[in-house]
């Protein structure tokens, strides 16, 4: 091989020094890169090129060929570099790996089910800015209730992961409990203030349907207030409660409120992944996110949310900037 | 007005041109041989992924300057089908051969100035600045 | 700074064209660090050396300095590819440095306490053979009772990490239930088997000191089987039960045994890692570990299982192969 | 009975002295420029930490063969205070320069074979090896 390599080397310097073209240049270079890919070093480049020039031009000085001997020792350093390159590539691309199996284990683990239930219909979405997603959905479902948390967790990877976790698994144990809205962020607050520092930040929303009484109750803990839009007036109003994040104190007793919802009226709960989308002219208001709402507002709740999805993920050239992630709760017949 | 011309890029025989035009200006600027086979490596490099990528189009090559610096600025363009993840294809390659990804991060490191915009369906113009220090 | 470099570059080759001397290589070598240490492509380092031998022999014939200028185009590449490894370098010190933050945050997220019960003395180590630890140690404290979970978890980073918050957030919802390592394990089994799916592996060894009768009760998810010293005779036996790992089938009912234990006696419950401690001679057997033991039964629990740690960790060259976790409860007056 | 032939490393001069050698039996051997300065570089390293962090030490070259290849063979030995972490020094550096780490992994790339035994406070001994191809 590197024989192979020399001779066709020769040729083309050969053709070079005859016509020092361009075109020779550009057949060079295209043949430099071949040597990069065959693991060539640099140091091998130069002697194949003091050999080649030695066949061209045979009767030079010898300092000629003793100055590139001296090159060949400056450049084993430079090939040392490029080979513990190739190393870094592979490291590299082993960590991707890992970060692949994290993903598909984070989504096993903390996996959450879509509620069934008569008389509401849910749609959702979540999408990661990077690989790993800070947003967080967890449904807690019951007989004649489905309740819903949306939190956005600080950072991302193992901490991220983590904050789900403890939201997941303290939803887990609430089964048989009270959980009002306000019970639940009082409850799981405890859990993060015990488990974490003060340096983690989580947002959680929690939104729950009663199906008996289609009254929608909610309760805040420092998130982005929810959309509520009524169908009958084709109006939008903000649905917030008062509450510190999670985590910051440990008995913080949070706001709970309620909103009546009558059929085909729905509620759009969401992360500031979705408000505060930036676009090239500085961020939308809420009036642009009530317009897409509105452009939709018959369809069901899925579709609502992926045209909300994919008309701002336009808006900002298909490059989040943030986690996004959207749930809405839409009150059928 | 500063000097500006371009050339056409639709066979392999048309890099060598574009190359050639702009080592000759990268030369009439002041740069030296170095750089003056930075600014064709770059320009090698853009006009293949033309060439590769969206069949036809064009490299303009204009000398430029500002206050006292002057510099040679490279602009490619074609009515290609446009780069679908810029993102990505700035990434430093997980493999320093093929496709369209190899090359953007390197002409970017030649040069000084480096900016792409592309459309789905409408194509992708990228233009790109070196600066004589 | 070129210019420097340049002057210094001709002055070294013009030596070594005299000499031939390997002294002067190596000057020259050395100098070759400095140059990748600034940066200097080796385009550059041709560029320098083509103007040297210029200024060193100036009558040579065309053909060279073009060769030299063909050689230049050959190089660009292999520049590039270093400023490419200059980057990778960059972004590992950033995944370098999220790994810090990430076990700082695991650290925090899942500690545990170590128990303080009149009558028992509770000392434990746990090392990781890399960053992250996939051994996972978790206390569970009553009034009269001590309890611990010595697990190994599959895998690591996030995977691992999340299998350890699934075990704390499971043992923490037992604080008022049965806490015999029996219902222990049948419970933490439940919440695995549902969360994950039956290709993460977690060992468990559950045991729990009760200072009202003396009596060590302990359960076992495929782990490694404990060994109880019995202080008055000098002897080791080996403490193992029967039962699955985690998460394989939903209702699996583990066995539960139970030890006596009187003064100075101790428990040693571990992982793998500390078992299949690895020479060059092979694998050590379970003789080795209780002369160790048995060097140091007289000191305190921590003494102990410090004792044994830095033993084994001697007899393989220091180099872990699988993260290393002891915890020992010592029977004290 | 195999040549062998050592420097004793204790100032800079036989730094170069050690090279000499180790390129000369390069030679001797058989191998063409690069693999001598590829030789001679590994050479160099391994005498440079004897130098830089153990004080003093030996370099010994030796001819090798194995069947119909033949080779040649460096063993570095200091009685120097060991090396700590034997893992972090053979780890790829996140910085090129500096530091005993620099030198151990391009010397295992500039060789065929490398093995490292090191006790705390009572020295260090490489041994590598290259086979002509
Ligand atoms: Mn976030
Ligand atoms: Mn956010
Ligand atoms: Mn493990
Ligand atoms: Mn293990």
């Amino acid at each position: 091989m590197p024989q192979v390599v020399g001779r066709q080397y020769k040729e083309i310097l050969k053709q070079y020094l005859s016509s020092q073209s361009e075109e020779d240049l550009y057949v060079g270079q295209q043949f430099s890169r071949r040597f990069i890919e065959k693991d060539i070093a640099p140091e091998d480049v130069i002697s194949i090129h003091k050999n080649a020039l030695h066949d061209i031009v045979p009767d030079l000085r010898k300092e000629v060929w003793d100055s590139f001997d001296f090159l060949i020792e400056m450049m084993i350093h430079y090939g040392l570099t490029l080979r513990e390159h190739q190393s870094l590539i592979r490291k590299q691309e082993a960590i991707q790996m890992e970060m692949d199996v994290a993903t598909g284990v984070q989504d096993t683990l903390l996996k959450t089910k879509t509620p069934n239930l008569k008389g509401l219909d849910v749609g959702w979405i979540s999408k990661p800015a990077k690989q790993m997603n800070g947003d967080y959905i967890y449904f807690l479902n019951h007989e004649h209730e489905a309740g819903v948390a949306v939190a956005d967790v600080m950072g991302k990877g193992i901490p991220a992961a983590l904050c789900m976790s403890m939201i997941k698994f303290g939803m887990d144990g609430l089964q048989d409990e009270n959980t009002s809205p306000q019970n639940v962020l009082n409850i799981i607050n405890r859990i993060v203030e015990k488990s974490v520092d003060n340096s983690m930040f989580i947002s959680m929303f929690y939104g729950k349907f009663d199906a008996r009484d289609s009254m929608f109750s909610y309760a805040s803990a420092g998130h982005e207030p929810a959309l509520y839009f009524n169908a009958k007036e084709q109006t939008f109003s903000e649905l917030s409660a008062k509450g510190l994040l999670l985590g910051i104190k440990p008995n913080v007793v949070y706001e709970e409120r309620k909103q009546k919802m009558e059929v085909n009226d729905f509620i759009v709960m969401m992360t500031d992944g979705v408000t505060e989308t930036r676009t090239e002219d500085g961020f939308i208001d809420m009036k642009t996110i009530e317009k897409l709402l509105l452009e939709v507002s018959e369809k069901p709740a899925g579709a609502i949310a992926e045209h909300l999805y994919n008309e701002l993920s336009k808006l900002q050239n298909y490059r989040l900037s943030d986690d996004f992630t959207v749930v809405i709760f839409k009150k059928e017949k | 007005m500063n000097f500006r011309s371009s050339v056409e890029i639709y066979t392999e025989w048309d890099i060598v041109a574009a190359r050639q035009l702009g080592r000759n200006e990268a030369k009439k600027v002041g740069f030296g041989t170095v750089d003056q086979a930075r600014i064709t490596t770059a320009i090698s490099e853009l006009a293949r992924n033309i060439y590769l990528y969206a069949g036809k189009g064009k490299i303009e090559i204009e000398r430029v300057s500002e206050g006292k610096m002057s510099g040679i600025k490279i602009i490619a363009s074609d009515e290609g089908p446009g780069i679908q993840d810029i993102r990505k294809v700035m990434e430093d390659g997980f493999s320093t051969s093929g496709g369209l990804g190899a090359g953007m991060p390197g002409v970017k490191r030649l040069m000084d100035e480096f900016k792409v915009i592309s459309e789905a369906g409408i194509g992708t113009t990228i233009t790109t600045v070196k600066w004589l220090h």
